[in-house]
């Protein structure tokens, strides 16, 4: 049996229905998908931030360029627009930090542009600061741990890749009544988060971020694709199993 | 037209790169050269991001906001790994004992107050979770793995009970295997995503 | 009895200005007040006095379908820029310069810079804890259902539907003047009695015409708004009308006509654009029919969403808080370092009494064992400082068995701190042996250099003029599965013959096994546990052993805190943080 | 006599101390150790970057040896000025060329890695568990091969079919909106406990780690006191 080939129709089908769904669902048509609470409590904590006058922090990953969960720095950054809402226009006390220069660069650029065409012209971006707190994944959280404990902060968004050690700064804000909301960055940090916060994104569910901010028919087109190739593994993986048992495979 | 073009360096490149599993002997020079300059491109990306680190720092100073005595340190410090790694000769002892006497135990530290914060943590795993099969499994998978860890279950080989235990060892690689798989599947449609310039990390246009 | 919209001090019915706060309270005083003030403002009190306890910005909500005529502006913009733009007119003196000021070192807008409505927000968070993120909440949710209808269409329809409500205004004007001045002035016709007829009858449908202009009609006032006038109707705030039906189904068939005056653009406001609300109240024989836009439609919706929310009992959110969460912290953190140095401190190394080797250890002993004298390998080092010492302690039993002398070996890293580690490293296992070692350096990325590496091709170009093939293994020495990962990936897909074996921390060592069993990796030791047997089998140094009592006081207290934590659980304080589980 | 391991040892110890201190919260120590840490590792990196990459495989090449055999420096150097270009705010747009080349290049290798790297061979693995072949184990018996077979393929179909992102179509109540379609509601609530082992597993691990570079650090410091003790 030829693995390789099997590998390259995988990856063809795989190309082909991410293709067929993002042009079928520019008609307007989506993918449903569950609804996770860990969103919707996250939105909760900005609104109760504001409200409170306290700061949101926004850890964006230590890179930009992740191999295991691939695209987590561009995930992290898609979002970024989604959270800068009026209220945070108006009342600024958000920090967005990376570890990693394009992180930094690249969400201050999203901030600037936001405010340019998302708001007015005349209002000043400057109250969303972009920080980069280290360069390295233990030196960002060191740095971040200084950083969070300069406001009182009301929600850290941990987006992005980020290691175990990002249970510390999830403790400190919650110690400081903060709220936090967790998406994979590595399975270590999933496992050291797990018993500490309930808002926490577990494995692929990552993927589902953006679209549970702010839906687009790319994100559903992916939806879909991901949820057939996993019925199509999940089948493959029986009749395999089957095959081998019976010694046809 | 950048709109197009864009979109259609990441195409191009990334199907070239994608070829080179198909066709490793044939597209070899040319992937080297793909990947090199895509090595040196990260180093100068990782240049800028310290440079935007220190503008920071320096802007913090030059505004006089809080905590810029602590910029200042950090630009102290800077320029000391900076000048003595650049004047200093490669593999010297000192700059090594430099870095590493300041590196290995702050991050040693930190990893150890991490092991307290998980201790605190552990104490509120289920307040935080409640009895659901998610906790469950994780509550007693900890136990059985420190128990493991401390060696203070096992059996003589080819037993049933040193199957039993082999069984349960094995556990947690079957649920690890269907996270990487899922992983494997996001991997790769994140992969096509960016491929088709549904998702554009070189910009927000 | 008049509530100030500001503070909501009760005032006496006569009363023009707020006894607490001095703010305007009658409609008569309002108006007055509106000529006094800027364009922005004065759209803000065209809203009614029942509506004043809510934020600006949800005022700016409701008028949002007029704002793109302010400043005349040709592009459409969407509602939610609508919104922004509206509300961020209010900031626009207080907004610091852009050019001294530094980009992302801005602290949080000052009190006093803020917003009203955002300081009036967070006086009410300060008072009522269980209101806090309910009212931005909804704001929220009014934005987003107006947001994600962004057709520039939306917004032609609703001027030019606005433009038939101001009949006395034509195009041009409108053009020139700000619709929000339009309304004032609209307002202002309306006290003139120029008001449309329809609103006319719809007034005398609800029995308010000629009514005195006092506290208690001045909701009523609202009619003037049809928005507010559906609110209204919603909320059964209404008095029974006392019109005949004919009046109002003539006022309705008026309202319809008045879609046909010039310079209203039929097909951007056609039928799909609107639809029939049947309003039945009681004593009515027939139901009136009213025509309104959708966009009219989800305002009003929001905006009593809103204003029931506002009344609505709320469940409390009470924050989790500790007394003081340092104080568990530490006293766990001093119990937990003094039991360790006293595992460390006292008594003898303690040596594993395992002598038999897990198989994925044993393949790593054997690949090691099974090397030539004259074999060269690749020995990656992907690790961070902090975990220098575990990984010391790992990987020294193996490193002893494959750096020999005769033998070549390779070091590459892409982790910023590999290569002064590896220095490190190999200078205490190496000692002064003598050793080809080939240092490869460090690269900035594991996946690009790993593919690199990986070909099948010799390059005498960058960046490694050597490929994996070359070695006749690799060993991966790493702190995370991630970075381990990543090598291991490249390699067994690209050059498959070539074995990989790991030296990780024992949090990659489970992630890891899938790769083991797959045969992906060839041997593995993870973890001071593992290390721990392989020092005992290979029976050399005791440093696993030296601390291994100290380890397993540790993980005693490890064991001890989730047994103690499932123990005392209580569900209840989970409910109080209202948090979803993911 | 002061040694040079006693000034490590010195400078090690009093860092640990100060971060050790965040157990008492954010202070001034801590702090001030964090910023050291954070300068002195963007200054260490900086050298790498320009010493070990920069330097020998780019300025090297181009100064010693210019010419034909360098000709294909043309790219990387040209992508490197266009990402230097980007940091100016009206050519912001030309930093993306390069993003968008270093995005496609990561992307293929993402794409290839976790095809060829991960999902076939680990679909190869739970195949290879259904050999009969293979079942029958060193102490003769045949039905731990058997039960492990099965259990895998278990534990691998209920875990990803917890990850289904599709809910429920047919929605009755309003916690439909977080379920799955039946059979993977149902499958994933047993994958709920593998996933839930797997992660208590690595928790193990990281709590091991940590505590491992936690008793280092105690060792490193009773060290340096016992030699500041003993005098030598």
């Amino acid at each position: 049996m030829n693995w390789s080939l099997i590998g390259w129709i995988f990856i063809g089908v795989s190309a082909i229905l991410l293709a067929l769904f993002t042009f079928l669902f520019r008609s307007g048509k989506g993918y449903p998908i569950r609804k996770t609470e860990a969103v919707e409590a996250y939105k909760g904590s900005q609104v109760a931030s504001i409200e409170e006058g306290r700061a949101r922090q926004v850890l964006l990953g230590e890179s930009f360029w992740t191999y295991v969960y691939p695209g987590l720095g561009l995930q992290a950054l898609t979002i970024v627009p989604k959270l800068l809402d009026l209220e945070t226009a108006v009342d600024g006390g958000m920090s967005l930090s990376g570890g990693d220069g394009s992180l930094a660069v690249f969400a201050r650029q999203i901030v600037d542009g936001r405010y340019q065409d998302g708001f007015s012209t005349k209002l000043s971006p400057i109250g969303v600061r972009t920080t980069l707190p280290g360069v390295t994944p233990l030196s960002l959280t060191a740095g971040l741990l200084s950083e969070l404990s300069l406001r009182p902060y009301g929600s850290l968004a941990l987006l992005g890749h980020y290691g175990p050690a990002a249970l510390l700064l999830a403790e400190t804000v919650i110690d400081k009544g903060g709220r936090v909301l967790g998406t994979a960055g590595t399975l270590a940090a999933q496992a050291a988060l797990f018993p500490s916060i309930q808002n926490l994104l577990i494995g692929e569910m990552t993927y589902m971020l953006p679209g549970l901010f702010k839906k687009s028919t790319g994100h559903q087109a992916a939806w879909l694709t991901e949820d057939i190739l996993r019925v199509l593994l999940i089948l493959g993986l029986i009749v395999g199993a089957i095959l081998k048992m019976i010694g046809v495979l | 037209m950048k709109k197009v073009l864009i979109p259609m360096i990441a195409l191009l490149v990334g199907l070239v790169t994608l070829a080179g599993y198909f066709l490793p002997t044939q597209l070899g020079p040319t992937l080297t050269i793909i990947i090199g300059a895509g090595i040196l491109l990260m180093s100068a990306a990782g240049l800028i991001g310290i440079g935007y680190l220190l503008h920071m720092h320096i802007m913090k100073l030059v505004h006089k906001e809080r905590g810029g005595f602590f910029s200042l340190i950090v630009l102290l410090f800077f320029l000391v790994a900076l000048i003595a790694g650049l004047v200093l000769p490669p593999g010297s002892a000192f700059y090594r004992d430099l870095i590493l006497g300041v590196q290995i135990p702050i991050e040693a530290a930190l990893l150890g107050v991490l092991a307290v914060v998980l201790l605190v943590a552990s104490l509120k795993l289920i307040r935080t979770r409640g009895w659901t099969p998610l906790s469950i499994g994780f509550l007693s998978s900890a136990l059985l793995s420190f128990v493991f860890d401390l060696g203070l279950l096992h059996a003589e080989p080819g037993t049933l009970s040193a199957e039993l235990l082999d069984f349960l060892r094995g556990l947690p690689w079957l649920g690890a295997r269907g996270i990487i798989l899922g992983m494997a599947l996001g991997g790769l449609i994140v992969g096509l995503r960016v491929l088709f310039m549904i998702d554009r990390p070189y910009g927000e246009e | 009895m008049i509530i100030c919209p500001e503070c909501g001090t009760e005032n006496p019915p006569d009363s023009e200005r707020c006894l607490n706060c001095n703010a305007l309270l009658t409609e008569r005083a309002l108006e007055e007040h509106i000529e006094e003030q800027p364009d922005h403002e004065e759209s803000l009190d065209l809203l009614s006095q029942g509506d004043h306890d809510l934020p600006d910005l949800l005022h700016a909500l409701k008028q949002d379908g007029e704002l793109p005529g302010v400043e005349g502006e040709q592009e459409d913009l969407s509602s939610e820029d609508v919104v922004a733009s509206f509300s961020l007119s209010e900031l626009e003196e207080i907004q610091p310069d852009e050019e001294t000021e530094e980009p992302g070192e801005s602290p949080v807008v000052k009190p006093d810079q803020m917003p009203e409505w955002l300081q009036r927000i967070r006086q009410r968070a300060k008072e009522e804890t269980d209101s806090i993120g309910e009212i931005t909440q909804k704001i929220q949710a009014a934005q987003e259902s107006l947001v994600e209808d962004k057709s520039s269409q939306r917004h032609e329809d609703y001027s030019s539907f606005l433009e038939n409500l101001g009949e006395t205004f034509p195009t041009n004007d409108l053009e020139a003047v700000p619709i929000k001045e339009v309304v004032k002035d609209k307002d202002h016709a309306l006290e003139e009695d120029q008001e449309p007829d329809w609103l006319e009858r719809i007034r005398k449908a609800e029995g308010k015409l000629g009514e005195n202009e006092d506290a208690a009609n001045a909701g009523n006032r609202d009619g003037d708004s049809l928005l507010q006038w559906l609110v209204a109707l919603e909320d059964g705030t209404l008095k029974p009308p006392t019109a005949d039906v004919e009046q109002i189904e003539e006022s309705l068939q008026l309202e319809d006509s008045t879609q046909e005056l010039p310079g209203y653009d039929d097909s951007s406001f056609g039928q799909a654009a609107t639809q029939e609300i049947h309003v039945v109240e009681p004593g009515l024989q027939a139901p009136p029919l009213l025509e309104v836009s959708k966009e009219e439609q989800s305002q009003a919706d929001q905006l009593s969403a809103t204003i029931a929310d506002e009344t609505a009992v709320r469940p409390i959110h009470r924050r989790r808080r500790a007394k003081a969460p340092w104080v568990l912290r530490l006293i766990l953190g001093v119990i937990l370092i003094t039991v360790l140095s006293f595992g460390l401190f006292t008594g003898a190394p303690v040596k594993s009494n395992l002598t038999t080797l897990k198989p994925h250890q044993q393949g790593l002993l054997s690949w090691a064992e099974a090397l030539s004298p004259d074999a060269s390998v690749l020995v990656i080092f992907d690790y961070q400082a902090g975990f220098a010492d575990e990984i010391t302690l790992i990987a020294q039993p193996v490193l002893d068995l494959i750096i020999k002398p005769g033998r070549e070996i390779a070091i590459l890293t892409s982790s910023p701190s590999g290569m002064l580690l590896a220095d490190r490293l190999l200078n205490e296992v190496i000692g002064t042996e003598d050793i080809i070692l080939r240092d490869l350096g460090f690269v900035p990325s594991a996946s690009l250099i790993a593919y690199s590496l990986a070909s099948p091709v010799t390059s005498e170009i960058f960046p490694l003029e050597l490929e994996a093939g070359d070695f006749d293994g690799v060993l991966i020495l790493s702190d995370t599965f991630e970075d381990a990962v990543v090598w291991i990936e490249q390699f067994s897909a690209r050059i498959p013959s070539i074995p990989v074996n790991c030296l990780v921390t024992a949090q990659a060592g489970p992630l890891l096994a899938p790769y083991w069993e797959s045969g992906q990796i060839t041997g593995m030791v993870s973890g001071i546990s593992e290390a721990h047997q392989l020092e005992a089998v290979m029976g050399e140094s005791t440093l696993v052993a030296y601390r291994w009592r100290a380890y397993r006081f540790g993980i005693f207290m490890m064991i001890a805190m989730l047994v103690i934590g499932a123990t005392i659980a209580d569900e209840g304080k989970r409910e109080d943080e209202g948090w979803g589980g993911a | 006599m002061i040694t040079n391991e006693m000034i490590w040892g010195a400078v090690g110890f009093l860092l640990t101390i100060m971060i050790l201190s965040y157990l008492i919260g954010d202070n001034l120590f801590f702090r001030l150790a964090a910023h050291i840490f954070i300068g002195l590792t963007a200054g260490y990196l900086a050298v790498l970057l320009i010493r070990h990459v920069l330097i020998p495989y780019l300025v090297k090449p181009l100064i010693e040896n210019p010419g034909q055999s360098q000709l294909w420096m043309i790219l990387p150097v040209a992508l490197i000025l266009l990402l230097l270009l980007g940091q100016v705010p009206r050519l912001s747009w030309l930093g993306r060329i390069p993003l968008s080349y270093l995005a496609g290049m990561t992307a293929a290798v993402v794409i290839g890695g976790a095809v060829f790297g991960t999902l076939i061979p680990q679909v190869q693995t739970v195949f290879s568990a259904f050999d009969p072949a293979g079942w029958v184990n060193v102490s003769g018996y045949a039905w731990p091969g058997i039960i492990n077979a099965v259990v895998m393929l278990i534990g691998v179909v209920s875990t990803l079919s917890y990850f289904h992102f599709g809910r429920k179509l047919k929605l009755t109540r309003d916690e439909d909106q977080s379920k799955r379609p039946l059979i993977f509601e149902s499958l994933g609530k047993l994958g709920q406990i593998f996933i839930g082992i797997t992660l208590g597993a690595v928790f193990a691990g990281v709590f091991s780690t940590a505590l491992l570079a936690l008793i280092n650090r105690l060792i490193q410091m009773g060290q340096f006191l016992a030699g500041l003790l003993g005098g030598s």
